[in-house]
This record gives C-alpha cells, sequence and structure tokens, in this order.
C-alpha cells in the first residue's frame, strides 16, 4: 500500500490557449526546462473558449486537478475573450469551492507565449499542490 | 383470511425478526421526509405518518436502475447480464392507496407480449405487508377511484391500528406463509375484528374528499379537442413533481451511463418533460404544456381505462399536496366531469 | 390586506377595460388552505377573482416570459425584479408588460408551518397581517405570521418593488438589519471537507423532478443542459455526482441574475434548502462585481460583460 | 423470463452510402449467435432497436427482405445521437439489436390483391423491404400487380439505386421513380409524389395503397389516394414516433390509446382517422 502511495501521481487536465499558454508551454520544451509530466493538454483557441462544463466534466471523470491558462489581460488575441472568461471562472471556482471542491484542485493562470520558465513554474506548483491533496474524489463519477 | 394481534410493544420485535429473514423496506424519516428505505442497522421504521414522500413503486421501479452493463473491447461487446434479486422482500407499512397501485402496475408491467422483468421479479419476490389509514387527509380522495382506508388491494397483510393494539389480517398465501413464521402471534378476538370494521367505516368517512369519476373516461374520448386544455394548463410549469411522485406513474428512459464500464440504465421520465417526446429531428408531437398535460390526463383517465378496465389513478393526493402552484387533479376531473354530454 | 386585495381588483379592471394589456396575471384562491394558485383574467368582469394575502408565494414572472400579448402582472419585489432581469435579457419586450408593483411583507412558508404542526393537518387557515389562524381535526391556533415567512423573506432588501409601472397601495418599510448571507457564512468558516459532505447529503436528495428549474423564471433556456444530447454534457440519472452537477451549473447559471425569491426552494418536493446554493451566487457577485440583480433597467448582469480592472486573485 | 430489455449482439458486415449527402447508410448486419440469426423472423413493416453501445438506442424499421437470411439491413439518416454513432461505426463493429417489433404491413390482406407502394424520402426503407419481398420468386404469384411511386428531393437522394435499377428492368412491377425539380442529366419522371400518383392512377379495384413517407406527403397524398376510389381500409400508413422501450411500456410513442411501437407502426387509413391529431 504504502509504495502504491507513493507511486501515484496526479492527472492534471490543461487548457492552454493557442496564441499564448500553448506557444508558452512549447517555448518551455524548445528551452529544456523540466516540470513534471503529468499534465495533458487540450489546445483551445483562447481561454474564453473554456465553457465551465469543460472543468467540471474534468472533475466528474475523475481528473486529480484541472488547470486553465491564457493570455495576460490586454493581450487577448480575440481583444477581451480572457476578460470574459476570468469573470466566469472567478464565479465557478468561488462555487465549486463553496460546495467543498478542494480549491487546489482548480487552477488559472496567464502565461504568455515568452513565459517559458513561468509556465513549467506553474506546471510544478500545480502538480505539487494537487499531489498533496491526494486523488480526487469529490464529484467524481463512479 | 386469518386475524392475529399484537401488542403494540411488540411491532419493533416483529419488524426487527423480519429484517433477519427479509430483505425489508418501511418508511423510515429523515429530516421531516418520510420514505421507504431498506431497514437496516442504521435507521428504523417510523409508522407515524400520513403518508411517504414518495410512493413505494421505487422498490421495484427505481428511479434509475441497470439493465444491463456491457465491456467494449475495439469492435466487439460484451454484455453482461444483471442477475435477478433473488432475495425475499418485505414491503412493511404501505398505505392502501400505494398497495393499490401496485395492482395497476401490475396489469401494466404484465401486459402484453413483452413483459418488464425487472418489475415483475422484483414484485414476486416481494410481500406486501400493508398498513391501513385511520386518519385520511383533506387531500385523499381514495374512496372515489375503488379504494378505501382499509383496503386490501394489493397487499399480503394489512396491519391495522385498533387504538389499543394492532391487527395482522392475513390476505393472501403469501401473507399467511409469514405469519407462519410468528408462531407466537395469537388469534384475534371476535371483538378485535369488530373494532377494526368499525375504525374502517370511519375511516371511510373521513375521506371527505370526492371526484366524480363515473363518466370521465366515456367524455374524454369526445374531449381531445376540447377548449377544456388550453385552459388547465396555463399555470402548469412543467415540472416532474406530479409525475414522479404518483405511485402510478411509471413512463421511463433507456440511455447508455457513462462511467467506468458501459452501463445502460432505465430511469424515471415525465410526460410533463418537453423532451419526453423530441424527436430527433427536432420535431415534437407535444411541444407546449397544454398536450402534455392533455397525455396526463388522458392517460390516467382515459388510455389506460381503455386497456385495462381502471383509472390509472389511486387517489393518494400525493401531486394535489405537493404540486408548487396548486394545479389540483380533482378540479381537472371535476372540469371534465361537469362537461355536458353532447 | 382587504384593502391591497380591492385595489389590485380595481386596477386590473382599469388595465383591462382601457385595453392596456389583454391579460393580468395575478392570484386567485387555492384549492388547498394556505394555497393561492397562479391566475390569467382577460375579462374586466372576471377581477372579483384576484386575491393578495401572504400565501401569495408564486412567482409570477414566470408566465411572463414567451407570451405574447400585452400582460399585467402582479409583482411582489422579487417578481418584479426577475421581470427586470428578464427584460435586460430581451425575453420580451418591456412595454409588452405592465408591472403592477405591490408592498409585499413577506409571503409564508408552507413547511415551516407543517414542521411546527407535525401530523396536524391545516383544514381552513386566515391569513391576516400580523396571524395566521390555523385549524384543523381538534385544533385552533394563532401563529405569529413573521415566525413562518419563507427564509428569502426575513433577509429581503426590496419589498417594495422597485421597477414597476404602476404601484397599488403604500410603500412599507423595508427589512432593517437583516444579514442576508448569515447561512451562506456559516458554511463558507466550514472546512471543505465539512462543506462538501453538508452538500452531498442535502442534494443526494434530489429526484431530478426539475421543479427547482421550471418554476425559476431565469430557467427560460428552451434546451436545458441537462436535456441536451449532442453532446450530452452530464448524466440525467439521479447518481450523486450528476445530481450535484446540475444544481451546481444551475446556480452558476442565474449567478448575478438570482434575486432570492425563494421559489426553488418552496418548490422543491424533497425539502432541498437550494437557497443556499443561490444565496452563495449573490455573495459572490456583491463581493466580486458590486452587483444586485433586478435592481435596475439598464445594468447587464456581471457575467455578461467585464472590466479591465476586475478581480483575479485566483490567477497566477 | 425472458428480459426484452438485452438486445443480441450483431456485426455490421457492410456499409453501404445510399445518397450523395453521405447521411443515409445501409448497414447489412449479422448476428454473432447464428442461432439468433435464425430465430429473428420478422414481417415487411416491423422495426427493431439498434444499440450502438455507449451512445444508447434508436428505433429503425427493416429495410431487408424477410426472404433474405443471412443478414438483416437498416437504412439509417444521420439524425440523432444513436444514428450520429452508428455512421461513425465500422465494418466489423458489434452493434446490438432488439426486435423486431411492431405490427409491419398486412401481408394476408394484399395477398390475390393489387399492392400500390408509395413513398417520399429516406421512409423508403420498410417499403423497399416490401417490394423485395413481394417480388421474391416464391411470393410473386401471391400477389396481383405491383406498383411503385418513390420519390425523392433530387436523384442524389434517391436510396437504393441499385435495386431501382434491376426493378426497373423486370416487367412484373410498374416502377415510378420521381424528383421533385427537374435536373440535367435525370431522364425519369419529375414531380412530387401526389401528382405522380395521379398521372398513373392506379385501380383501387381489388387492391391495396402502402404509404410512408414525412408527414407531409401524407397530407397531399391521401387526397389523391380518396380521389382514386380506396377504402379508408385498404390503404395503409406507417409511422414514425419518439420511442425508447419499443414495447409498449415507456410511455412515450402513444398517439392517443394507441402506441405506435406495438399497436403499429403501421395503421390503416381507417384507424388514423379515429386517432387524434398528435404526432
Amino acid at each position: 500500500m504504502k509504495t502504491a502511495e507513493k507511486e501515484w501521481s496526479p492527472k492534471i487536465l490543461a487548457f492552454l490557449c493557442n496564441w499564448c499558454s500553448y506557444a508558452g508551454a512549447d517555448l518551455a520544451g524548445i528551452s529544456r526546462m523540466q516540470y513534471p509530466p503529468n499534465i495533458r493538454v487540450v489546445r483551445v483557441p483562447c481561454s474564453g473558449r473554456v465553457n465551465p462544463y469543460f472543468i467540471i466534466k474534468a472533475l466528474q471523470r475523475g481528473w486529480d486537478g484541472v488547470l486553465v491558462s491564457g493570455c495576460h489581460p490586454g493581450d487577448c488575441h480575440y481583444i477581451s475573450g480572457n476578460l470574459v472568461a476570468r469573470r466566469r471562472f472567478a464565479v465557478l471556482k468561488d462555487l465549486l469551492e463553496y460546495v467543498g471542491i478542494e480549491p487546489r484542485r482548480l487552477n488559472f493562470s496567464w502565461v504568455s507565449a515568452a513565459e517559458g520558465e513561468k509556465f513549467a513554474n506553474v506546471v510544478k506548483d500545480v502538480v505539487e499542490k494537487v499531489k498533496a491533496l491526494g486523488s480526487a474524489k469529490r464529484l467524481v463519477k463512479r | 383470511m386469518k386475524w392475529k394481534v399484537l401488542e403494540k410493544s411488540e411491532l419493533p420485535a416483529l419488524v426487527a425478526k423480519l429484517t433477519e429473514e427479509y430483505e425489508v423496506f418501511a418508511p423510515v424519516k429523515e429530516k421531516n421526509i418520510v420514505s421507504f428505505e431498506r431497514l437496516s442497522s442504521e435507521n428504523q421504521a417510523y409508522l407515524d405518518f400520513w403518508n411517504t414522500k414518495k410512493p413505494p413503486k421505487d422498490v421495484f421501479f427505481p428511479q434509475t436502475e441497470t439493465l444491463f452493463t456491457y465491456r467494449i473491447a475495439e469492435k466487439d461487446v460484451e454484455i453482461v447480464e444483471i442477475p435477478a434479486a433473488k432475495g425475499k422482500r418485505v414491503l412493511f407499512g404501505v398505505r392502501p392507496c400505494d398497495a393499490r397501485s401496485f395492482v395497476l402496475l401490475n396489469k401494466f408491467f404484465s401486459s402484453g407480449e413483452h413483459k418488464d422483468v425487472y418489475y415483475l421479479e422484483k414484485r414476486r419476490n416481494t410481500t406486501i405487508f400493508g398498513l391501513a389509514c385511520t386518519s385520511p387527509r383533506s387531500t385523499c380522495f381514495c374512496t372515489s377511484l375503488g379504494g378505501s382506508p382499509f383496503g386490501k388491494d394489493g397487499m399480503d397483510l394489512l396491519l391495522q391500528d385498533i387504538n389499543d393494539k394492532y391487527l395482522i389480517e392475513t390476505i393472501t398465501e403469501k401473507g399467511e406463509e409469514l405469519v407462519e413464521k410468528f408462531p407466537s402471534l395469537k388469534d384475534a378476538e371476535k371483538a378485535d375484528v369488530e373494532r377494526a370494521k368499525k375504525l374502517s367505516e370511519d375511516a371511510e368517512t373521513a375521506v371527505k374528499s370526492k371526484v366524480s369519476v363515473k363518466d370521465v373516461s366515456e367524455k374524454l374520448d369526445r374531449m381531445f379537442e376540447d377548449p377544456l386544455w388550453d385552459q388547465i394548463y396555463q399555470k402548469c410549469l412543467g415540472c416532474g413533481i406530479c409525475t414522479f411522485l404518483c405511485p402510478t406513474c411509471c413512463c421511463f428512459d433507456i440511455l447508455d451511463e457513462e462511467t467506468v464500464e458501459g452501463k445502460r440504465v432505465k430511469i424515471w421520465d415525465s410526460c410533463q418533460f418537453s423532451c419526453f417526446t423530441l424527436h430527433g429531428s427536432g420535431h415534437n408531437p407535444r411541444s407546449s404544456g397544454k398536450e402534455r398535460m392533455r397525455q396526463r390526463i388522458m392517460h390516467k383517465f382515459n388510455y389506460f381505462v381503455n386497456d385495462f378496465s381502471e383509472i390509472f389513478c389511486v387517489g393518494c393526493g400525493r401531486c394535489v399536496q405537493e404540486c408548487p402552484v396548486n394545479l389540483d387533479i380533482r378540479e381537472i376531473i371535476g372540469a371534465i366531469s361537469a362537461r355536458q354530454a353532447e | 390586506m382587504e384593502d391591497l386585495e380591492n385595489l389590485i381588483r380595481e386596477i386590473a379592471k382599469k388595465l383591462l377595460s382601457e385595453k392596456k394589456v389583454d391579460l393580468i396575471i395575478g392570484y386567485e384562491q387555492g384549492t388547498l388552505p394556505l394555497h393561492t394558485t397562479p391566475c390569467f383574467v382577460d375579462k374586466a368582469e372576471d377581477v372579483k377573482k384576484l386575491v393578495w394575502n401572504a400565501s401569495c408565494d408564486a412567482n409570477l414572472s414566470k408566465y411572463v416570459v414567451d407570451r405574447k400579448e400585452k400582460v399585467g402582472v402582479i409583482a411582489k419585489g422579487c417578481d418584479a425584479r426577475l421581470i427586470a432581469v428578464c427584460a435586460i435579457e430581451k425575453q420580451f419586450p418591456r412595454e409588452n408588460v405592465v408591472i403592477i408593483g405591490i408592498p409585499c411583507l413577506g409571503v409564508v412558508d408552507r413547511k415551516k408551518i407543517e414542521t411546527k404542526l407535525g401530523d396536524r393537518e391545516v383544514l381552513e387557515a386566515i391569513v391576516e397581517d400580523e396571524q395566521i389562524k390555523v385549524k384543523g381535526e381538534g385544533f385552533e391556533l394563532v401563529l405569529q405570521k413573521n415566525d413562518f415567512l419563507c427564509d428569502s423573506c426575513l433577509t429581503c432588501r426590496h419589498r417594495n418593488s422597485p421597477i414597476y409601472d404602476v404601484f397599488v397601495g403604500k410603500k412599507v418599510p423595508e427589512v432593517k438589519g437583516a444579514n442576508e448571507f448569515a447561512e451562506v457564512s456559516s458554511l463558507e468558516s466550514k472546512s471543505a471537507e465539512e462543506r462538501w459532505k453538508h452538500f452531498k447529503e442535502e442534494l443526494s436528495k434530489c429526484i431530478r423532478c426539475y421543479a427547482c428549474r421550471n418554476v425559476c423564471p431565469l430557467c427560460y433556456c428552451k434546451m436545458c443542459f441537462v436535456d441536451q444530447t449532442m453532446p450530452a454534457w452530464f448524466g440525467k440519472t439521479n447518481d450523486l455526482s450528476d445530481t450535484m452537477i446540475y444544481h451546481i451549473v444551475r446556480a452558476f447559471h442565474v449567478a448575478g441574475r438570482c434575486v432570492d425569491c425563494g421559489a426553488c426552494s418552496r418548490a422543491c418536493p424533497m425539502d432541498i434548502n437550494l437557497r443556499e446554493l443561490m444565496k452563495k451566487t449573490e455573495k459572490i457577485m456583491k463581493e466580486r462585481y458590486s452587483y444586485e440583480a433586478g435592481v435596475s433597467l439598464k445594468e447587464v448582469p456581471p457575467l455578461g460583460e467585464f472590466k479591465m480592472e476586475d478581480s483575479q486573485e485566483f490567477i497566477k | 423470463m425472458n428480459n426484452p430489455y438485452i438486445p443480441n449482439l450483431a456485426a455490421i458486415r457492410k456499409i453501404i452510402i445510399e445518397n450523395e449527402a453521405k447521411d443515409i447508410k445501409t448497414f447489412e448486419l449479422v448476428f454473432k449467435d447464428p442461432e439468433a440469426m435464425k430465430n429473428f423472423r420478422y414481417k415487411c413493416g416491423q422495426f427493431a432497436e439498434i444499440s450502438v453501445f455507449g451512445a444508447g438506442e434508436c428505433p429503425i424499421g427493416l429495410a431487408s427482405s424477410p426472404m433474405d437470411e443471412d443478414c438483416i439491413q437498416f437504412t439509417v439518416k444521420k439524425v440523432g445521437v444513436v444514428t450520429t454513432a452508428l455512421h461513425n461505426c465500422e465494418e466489423g463493429t458489434v452493434i446490438g439489436v432488439r426486435g423486431p417489433y411492431g405490427n409491419g404491413f398486412p401481408l394476408e390482406r394484399m395477398e390475390g390483391r393489387n399492392v400500390i407502394i408509395v413513398g417520399g424520402g429516406f421512409a423508403f426503407t420498410t417499403l423497399r423491404s416490401l417490394t423485395k419481398f413481394i417480388l421474391h420468386e416464391a411470393n410473386r404469384d401471391r400477389f396481383k400487380d405491383l406498383t411503385v411511386i418513390y420519390g425523392a428531393r433530387n436523384p442524389g437522394e434517391l436510396v437504393y439505386k441499385y435495386d431501382l435499377e434491376a426493378w426497373g428492368k423486370r416487367d412484373d412491377i410498374n416502377l415510378n421513380v420521381t424528383i421533385d425539380r427537374a435536373v440535367p442529366g435525370w431522364t425519369g419522371l419529375v414531380g412530387f409524389v401526389p401528382a405522380v400518383l395521379k398521372e398513373v392512377a392506379p385501380s383501387s379495384d381489388n387492391a391495396l395503397a402502402i404509404v410512408c413517407g414525412p408527414p407531409i406527403m401524407y397530407k397531399f397524398t391521401m387526397p389523391v389516394i380518396n380521389e382514386l376510389g380506396f377504402r379508408p381500409e385498404d390503404v395503409f400508413l406507417s409511422f414514425e414516433m419518439k420511442m425508447k422501450c419499443g414495447i409498449g411500456k415507456c410511455g412515450r410513442c402513444n398517439i392517443g390509446n394507441k402506441f405506435v411501437c406495438k399497436d403499429g407502426p403501421v395503421f390503416s387509413y381507417k384507424e388514423f382517422q379515429m386517432m387524434p391529431k398528435e404526432y
């Protein structure tokens, strides 16, 4: 049992915007930066494309954590997609935490195409936090 | 027919003994809501209720029931059938109106070429231990629909509260089989049976709410296009309270569920939901609340009567009590029967 | 009360006979004690059916969406605010609706009375300004109305419709000093685990009858997300995960629009306190975006717009 | 007790794309269990519940003829969840089949009589089953003249072109294929089904008519059928409704007190006239 616990590592679903964060992740890769291999990336045109259902569905399917990353405010390829998304995520996060979802499972970041290092750090941080929480149980459909 | 007496203090012991031999489902009170639950060491039967919030239909017709599971391996599929529950069950504390619903549900689920085995198997393994109704509510109208507060339809045994003790009336062989497991039960005396009879008559007169269903079905034959439907549906919200809490409503949907393994499930559905009849093409033959309300009333008071010579309503009054906008089925029936025959 | 009832009838009669509206949506006596039921009056001579008392709990704004004719609606503070929200969201042309504002001292929560009475059934009830007289088999009680009001009404901020075309009677004083978020705050102070346990227990009672959704004037979607099949986002069974998601997403959908009319909690046959969830959305909106729904006909709900300086402490 | 909800497993042996839009395909199925294949006896006009595991079930009319013993066929238009999932299946995929269900066409009543088959659009599937059945050498003598009128929006939407071609060469069938509007290269009939029916004017003497198509076609075809002198009890229509169980239990496909799944899907025009207009 002990070893199994040691071996467990979280699965994180990451929604990365095509114009900034995805490019940032790419830069991290090209620059040979090391970060944990626990994320699976879904490339989206904009963080505004991330329907709250995506996040909830990920939790329901048993992903241990979710990361949504987009362009910095003001830098959105579609002018304001990330700003609309920001309010949406704020409310969703507050609401999910209120019903008892562990706050650290829901992660959001702004990572530009030039911020490869930030991306690597965000992933490291998210993986560490989720690892500390253990595997997801709440809202997971068995 | 046999009559036994049971001291009131002995009831918990009787129920406890039942749980040793049967899976017992009985009314359980939790946070003000009484509903039928499987008895375990963690809960206990609660008999001091008017009626349960949900009808007992879900013991045989659960809100969600897995029909079978399947495993998909590339292009191939393997179906894993769910073995029918073999365990003997007792459904304890069912009110006569709800017990009567099983008579109707049995007729329906066992009709036709293809029978609903999921309902029927569970029903067959179950002994229904009714509980007579000594103080009906103002919304009860069972006597208008062929039932009565001490009615025995659909039951194997009937427990009757005769003030200082209980009488147990065995109705069927199944009921007798159960009673035989309690050899210590004494036979009832004539006076006890007399008292039960008196209480039964009192309870019957206590059902004040009446609806006239005499020629409702015939009238409905000619009322499909009646302007009445344009009126009555207006305030209906289209929620599923009346149908989900109805002891006889049993429409369902079949879906594939996404879980670790594939599952095909049967779930409660309601004719009041707009998606109930929505075609894949987007066409909906019952596109507004009017058609949906008409379907509910027609199904209960006309279509079912044509097929089974019974009205598909037992007068339990749940839909009357729980409707958020006080849309009262008794008024609808009243309006139909008030229609002049042309 | 008598008074307001007559005033309502007069105004309804006037609006109908002057052809300002085709239909008045109000309340009439229900078939059970403590119940009224929505009523649709299209003839001036029928206005005598209209009643007004503290059991007029249905939210009539539900019946305004999708209506072609011109309607006059009897609107309590909460009803009027929801009409405003739906009007901002262009669910009907504002000019098609005459809001008949009415001062409201709160509506009765029948569940509270039932809890108080236990097994005793109310057979007759008279609802007055201060008191509710209930009678039943072998009992007669006088209840103080304020002890049996809906939770929403106890902390109501708009007992007088903030938006109206006609106002009936005199405005009543607003509730003072009530902490509308007391329940939410007390839940917030608990641990995530305790909150999870709480909501799990509460929502596991749900039977997916969708009364909470269908009674809600804001749930006017032609096809609800739970009914969608392509893709079928979430399951329709009473599986706990799916059921909780249904309620969470519904709360999310009414965030910034919900005015705490309490209709969902009242409608729930399983006595789920949905208000706990809905009220949280109100709190979020107030704290993050200083927004209160249904008090203006101009401001768009927060999730329909954004500001550069919006809070983003949760984003790295 | 026999469990009616468990489907038989069947593998897709062949997929035929039927139309230009590629949203109508015919699926040829072979049961995994040869015994089940043998036991699956059906009548023209019946349907089955098709399962695509993971997507669900939906009712589809049997398009093959009961005389085809080694496989069954379903022609499916891509519309909803299950049909879309089915369209995404490849040959070899195993799906489920429950049935056959419904009453089917009144073959006994057709024997010794002239048969007129009128179909529009993709609803032609069960009519194709019927036509194939009647044309089968073992059956052809049992029926008199066979007239088929089949219309589609344009040539690309005509299904079963291979059958139509073969039938066109026979002299024991009066085949009339029409398209709604003329297009270059089309040398056949042009016009809506009711108009063509009027022109062909099959005699109603000792004849039975089977009509199957979209509701709008019924609306305009029935007056012509009446004009031609068919008695309401000699005309049969096939209906479509939202169905789930297929066995008269789930409660949604009724028109009045008739369940389309078990009392139908085929109703005589006489029955139809008695039914409430809720379909």
